[in-house]
């Protein structure tokens, strides 16, 4: 590792600590907006992890996130917690993998609609399963996991997706993801299994994905399709880690927090018109920051070196 | 240029927002936050029995001078968000009212889910809650968890039964013959009432013939209405929500499905539901209800439509509003903002309300309720309660004309 | 054969939802998220001038046309085009638009909630049974099916038969082709926005004589027209009307034949096998 | 001939009704330097592509010593020695110049990871002559230096058999002449190489042997001087008048 990697780890791990204290201010908004970021920075980074080398838009995050959290709603009366994320996070590797090798051949805004489809589909053969052999299980997840719990669960996956990103980064899978992104013909004649290395990565995003569902699914205590598989939350993932720049890692972070301030700041101050509101700061982020946070630092970094150097 | 300035006035907003939302409020009033749908799926629902409810509740009580106190009366404030119907934004806003707009009592949100979703917030902070939209078999469990959740609707189980026992009735006295087609919408509510109902209407001694769901959001909605229809039941009944209830009732109607006893569930009470059909609409059966010859009801009805411009509706309406006058009445019992003892006094009294006397029971459950309503000459009036007097006579259905 | 008629009919009214996107996506290249958003304006419409002024929507949605029309034309004019302008490429094109669209599709719903509030509406207007072949139907159905197939059949002569409408096609098939043989392309594309929503809202207004809505309801639309328009193939205004009706019918058969449950999960599973086996739609050109 | 390396066998390649390789067979010997030429359209880039994997053929079959491999994707094919340039230069924008040719290094025949792969890409930087900074962004380098680079990243797996597309177009004359040294100098490392080429002189001082190619079919082999003397293949660059 190079000095730098040694400074950006350090950086990494004081953030972390400083994130991890949240609960002990004992002030429960803020640590509600903490899970809420906390979710979103996993969802984003993971996301991007994938979406943001090969450009494809996946909108399948609330597929695996559903997915998670019907694990938990399902087993939770039979099953331990701990026993059910494991195997969310194995259900949601398998099915991205399945979806993964049907689907990334497809590109552009099929593999967009094809990913939005897929939720919904998902969603309606869980309820019709759920519906014709569910009996009396499947909706209430009644555990003593506080919001701290979840919050600190969602901390150390962040810290692992960070960790994850990181090695991939390193690793021959992130350098050929990075040479697909940029042609994918040059990559399959350099030698790259193409269809391996986006199948790995779109795993990793939807096992991330599912485990977060799993995570949150006792803070909601009572499963709803709706909240389980809302087409809402793939957007909201999208948006976020575009707006602050897939090219780094620490891209989507810069995209979540921000976003979640201001939606916060817009439904306090026009509870009647949040959705318009944030239709608004939907358009001024896509005409403003087309290239995200990053992009904007990036401008401004390099604008700053031409005026010294 | 001007995408800094756009930058700028963001950022201002929310610093501005993040530190003085909700500060800067006058101490004479009393706080009240509310979290429900406005936008997203539910909020179809809420329009109608939710938001207006509280909007008459306040206009009611700071007409007559606000909630005796006392220290004297204070008018009530309320502080409202919009949930979007995500049970995320729900708890945000919930820990939100708590802790920084410091509202003095909080009322709860719209839905079962919703209301289960915030019930460890509301503990964490000892705010009672009264789950006034929710209908959960869990009410035991759930009261033992937490200890100052109420629930005034009812629960799945007597819901059922209601029904299964109006139904065993009319096959008992020959009206009817014991043949059930049941369809349920595919979504946590449908799926549950459903799946109460098989050993219900099983032990009832009916034969239910055909049992399918069907997705939230089906277009078409006739397919399911021949199929019933096919197997040739006496009695039709649709664990629906509000868009299928008009879609399978407008169905019935064009295919002449003929069953003596037609029964959909949420939203057939909606005065909408009697509006659109009419005359068709007689004698369809739906959940909940009220007993709207009572005059509380009568006076509440009238008040509704004159200060919120809309027709309360027949069920859920009733209710909330009774859950907003347990609230005011313990409040005011109590005589301070003292959410504990204002606890304490909802377990141990017993409240006047336009639904009649409340008393919640060791589960915190209200056992006192509607569970089958039925359309009558163009007022949906309840046929069948759990521990209320002045049920109706079930009448049967005899055609859509 | 009831599963026939009763297919077609629902599949009518997936045409309404889908020609309009159709018409917006292979010409305008925009990939329209708040088009169910437009389709719930229009019902809003017909169902205030029934409610407000007994007006039939069979002449209301002929009035609203014009005023949708403008107001898509501005969306195009002021909304997109810096989009279109500003992106390197197609697939650069497609996110960002997929995107603004989506803001603009909760704008619809915020100013929708304001406007109307946000609760459920409905009106009944011809929910009458109706005779086809020994079966019955509903004749507000079979009144939206015809119209489908009178704007669908106007729709194709127009593409086919006009000036303007080869011109449009022509930017279908290749925007940059359809610009150097001296075709407005900026202009076309706005046009065929502009009527892709009037199609849409149109499609709102006859839709509403027999679904029960509320603001909130758009993205219903919105997903089915996309699985419409992707299946049809883009650009072709044939393939969206004949996917929709091939919709319609498996969705009738899987809830006849096997169980209403599976409808929707079998629509997106035919969607997904169509992308897979056949990316380029029913009628769709290869990509070269 | 030399031992041959790569042998095509009756192969053709149809797109819906056009075939645009029609039954082609000839061997590739090894150390040979290839030429695959014939006029526009006859099929010459659709042959590379087979070989490569880019494309699969409609029947017949290629071997690489013996082991077939029309059946393979691009990526196994690369991976057995196989390596290709295009006929219009395929960079990855978004890497700098030493990435480039580092991603040739990783998964290729030879796989190179790290401070290894980043020694040989240098290594091979030098060898296509390409002076530039390492980190220097793509987009900067003239014509004749991306072309140098696509060639590094081919040559940074070590491939058996290189595949040059009209490699040596565009260039000027003294490019040219650079060029031809350097695939000259591959080739003396004992590298087998099939090139697409129009340049003549290129053809004439490089090829040991050549291929031409006329709608899809092979209508001439033999050395350089021969072919280009035959009838035929001049019929087919002039056309049957000049017969």
């Amino acid at each position: 590792m190079t000095d730098k990697d040694w400074r950006n780890f350090g950086l990494a791990v004081v953030g972390l600590a400083i994130a991890a204290c949240l609960p002990l201010s004992g002030n429960g908004y803020y640590l509600t907006i903490g899970v809420t970021i906390a979710m979103y920075v996993v969802l984003a980074t993971s996301w991007a992890l994938f979406s943001g080398p090969t450009h494809y838009i996946s909108l399948a995050t609330a597929a695996f996130y559903g997915l998670g959290t019907y694990v938990v709603a399902l087993g939770i009366d039979d099953v331990p917690y701990i026993v059910l994320l494991v195997i969310a996070l194995v259900v949601g590797a398998v099915s991205a993998a399945l979806v993964g090798l049907a689907t990334l051949r497809l590109s552009g805004v099929y593999f967009v609609i094809f990913t939005l489809g897929l939720a919904e589909m998902v969603r309606q053969v869980v309820t019709w399963v759920q519906s014709n052999w569910g009996g009396h299980q499947g909706n209430y997840v009644l555990t003593d996991i506080t919001e701290e719990i979840i919050y600190w669960e969602l901390l150390a996956l962040a810290a692992c997706v960070y960790l994850a990103g990181w090695l991939i980064g390193r690793s021959r899978l992130g350098f050929a993801l990075k040479i697909i992104g940029n042609d994918e013909v040059v990559a399959a004649h350099s030698g790259i299994n193409t269809a391996r290395s986006k199948v790995l990565l779109f795993m990793v995003s939807g096992m991330v994905a599912s485990l977060v569902g799993a995570i949150l699914a006792p803070r909601w205590t009572y499963i709803e399709p709706s909240i389980a598989f809302s087409p809402m939350l793939s957007f909201q993932v999208v948006i976020m880690a575009l707006l602050g720049g897939v090219k780094r890692l620490w891209g989507p972070l810069v995209g979540v927090i921000p976003f979640t301030l201001l939606w916060e700041a817009v439904s306090i101050s026009f509870p009647n018109q949040t959705l318009l509101l944030m239709g608004v700061a939907f358009l001024l982020i896509v005409y403003t920051i087309p290239h995200g946070f990053v992009g904007l630092l990036e401008t401004y970094s390099a604008r700053f070196r031409e005026r010294k150097g | 240029m001007k995408r800094r300035l756009i930058l700028k006035l963001a950022g201002a907003a929310i610093t501005a927002s993040l530190a003085f939302g909700g500060a800067a409020q006058a101490a004479d009033t009393i706080k009240f936050g509310a979290v429900a749908p406005k936008t997203g799926p539910l909020a179809g629902g809420a329009v109608v029995t939710h938001w207006p409810n509280i909007k008459l509740w306040v206009a009611q009580v700071n007409a007559r001078g606000g909630l005796k106190l006392k220290d004297g009366q204070r008018k009530i404030e309320v502080i409202e968000y919009d949930d979007q119907t995500n049970p995320g934004e729900t708890i945000k806003a919930v820990q939100r009212l708590v802790t920084q707009d410091k509202v003095d009592f909080l009322i709860g949100p719209y839905g079962t889910g919703f209301n289960l979703a915030v019930a460890p917030v509301f503990a964490k902070y000892g705010y009672p809650l009264i789950a006034m939209t929710a209908i959960t078999d869990q009410i035991p469990d759930l009261a033992k968890k937490f200890p100052g959740m109420f629930f005034t609707l009812g629960s799945t189980t007597p819901i059922v039964q209601g029904l299964a026992d109006i139904l065993a009735k009319l096959v008992k006295d020959g009206k009817i013959g014991n043949k059930i087609a049941m369809v349920n919408v595919a979504d946590a509510f449908g799926i549950e009432l459903a799946n109460a109902a098989r050993p219900i209407f099983k032990a009832a001694g009916l034969d239910v013939v055909y049992d399918k769901s069907y997705p939230l959001g089906t277009q078409d909605l006739s397919p399911i209405v021949k199929g019933a229809k096919a197997a040739n039941p006496d009695a039709f009944v649709a664990w629906s929500y509000p868009p299928d209830t008009f879609g399978l009732t407008g169905q019935a109607m064009v295919q002449g499905l003929d069953v003596k006893v037609f029964y959909t569930a949420v939203a057939t009470s909606f005065p909408a539901y009697g509006g659109k059909f009419g005359v068709a609409a007689n004698n369809v059966m739906g959940t909940g209800g009220v007993n709207p010859d009572d005059p509380a009801i009568k006076e509440y009805m009238k008040a509704h439509k004159e200060i919120t411009g809309l027709d309360a509706d027949f069920w859920a309406s009733s209710s909330v509003y009774a859950s907003l006058q347990i609230l005011e009445q313990a409040i005011e019992g109590v005589g301070e903002v003292d959410r504990a003892k204002v606890t304490e006094y909802m377990k141990s009294n017993s409240f006047k309300t336009i639904l009649g006397d409340i008393t919640f029971d060791e589960n915190n459950n209200n056992a006192k309720y509607w569970t089958v309503g039925q359309w009558q000459d163009g007022v949906y009036q309840g046929v069948a309660a759990v521990g209320r007097d002045g049920a109706k006579e079930v009448r049967l259905k005899s055609g859509w004309k | 054969m009831d599963i026939l008629i009763t297919g077609l009919l629902l599949g009518g009214i997936y045409a309404l939802m889908a020609m309009g996107l159709s018409l917006q996506y292979g010409v305008a290249r925009i990939m329209n998220l708040a088009n169910g958003e437009m389709l719930v304006v229009g019902a809003f419409a017909a169902f205030w001038f029934f409610t407000v002024a007994q007006l039939s929507p069979l002449i209301s949605v002929f009035l609203i046309a014009p005023v949708i029309f403008a107001l898509n034309w501005l969306i195009y004019q002021f909304m997109l085009l810096p989009l279109v302008k500003r992106a390197k490429s197609q697939g650069q094109l497609e996110v960002d638009s997929i995107l603004a669209t989506f803001g603009m599709s909760f704008i619809l719903v915020g100013l929708m909630v304001a406007v109307f509030g946000g609760d459920y509406f409905n009106y009944t207007f011809l929910a009458e049974p109706m005779e086809i072949l020994g079966n019955t139907y509903a004749a507000n159905r079979v009144v939206a099916f015809l119209m489908a197939m009178l704007i669908g059949g106007l729709l194709y002569l127009w593409l086919n038969h006009t000036r303007p409408g080869m011109a449009m096609r022509a930017v279908s098939v290749d925007t940059e082709a359809a610009g150097l043989v001296g075709i407005d392309v900026q202009r076309m594309s706005a046009l065929a926005f502009a009527l892709g929503g009037t199609v849409t809202a149109i499609g709102g207004g006859f839709i509403s004589t027999f679904q029960t809505m509320d603001a909130s309801i758009g993205i219903l639309f919105t997903m089915k027209a996309l699985i419409i328009v992707i299946m049809g193939g883009v650009g072709d205004i044939r393939g969206t009307i004949v996917a929709a009706l091939v919709l319609g019918l498996l969705e009738t058969f899987i809830a006849t034949v096997i169980d209403p449950g599976l409808t929707l999960a079998a629509a997106y599973l035919m969607f997904i096998l169509v992308l897979l086996f056949r990316p380029q739609g029913f009628f769709g050109r290869k990509p070269s | 001939m030399a031992r041959s390396i790569l042998s095509v066998q009756n192969l053709t390649k149809k797109f819906g009704g056009l075939v645009a390789v029609n039954g082609m067979t000839f061997d590739v010997g090894e150390h040979e330097v290839l030429g695959l030429i014939g006029p526009n359209g006859s099929g010459k880039t659709t042959m590379m592509n087979l070989i490569s994997g880019a494309l699969k053929p409609t029947s017949g079959s290629i071997s690489l010593q013996g082991t077939r491999i029309s059946d393979l994707p691009a990526q196994e094919i690369n991976r057995k020695g196989v390596a290709r340039t295009f006929q219009l230069v395929r960079l990855l924008p978004s890497l700098n110049v030493i990435e480039n040719v580092i991603a040739g290094a990783v998964f290729g025949h030879r796989k190179r990871w790290g401070v290894e792969a980043e020694n040989y890409a240098r290594e091979m930087l030098e060898r296509v002559g390409l002076q530039v900074a390492g980190d220097a962004p793509v987009s900067t380098l003239t014509y004749i230096d991306q072309k140098r680079l696509e060639l590094a990243r081919v040559l940074a797996s070590d491939p058996k058999i290189l595949l040059l597309d009209e490699w040596l177009a565009g260039l000027n004359p003294t490019e040219l002449e650079t060029g031809i040294s350097l695939i000259r100098d591959l080739r003396n490392d004992g590298r087998t190489i099939i090139l697409v080429e129009h340049v003549m002189d290129a053809i004439r001082s490089l090829c040991d042997r050549c291929v031409v190619m006329n709608s899809g079919t092979k209508i001439a082999e033999g050395t350089p001087a021969e072919v280009l003397a035959d009838r035929e293949v001049i019929r087919a660059y002039l056309g049957d008048d000049d017969a």
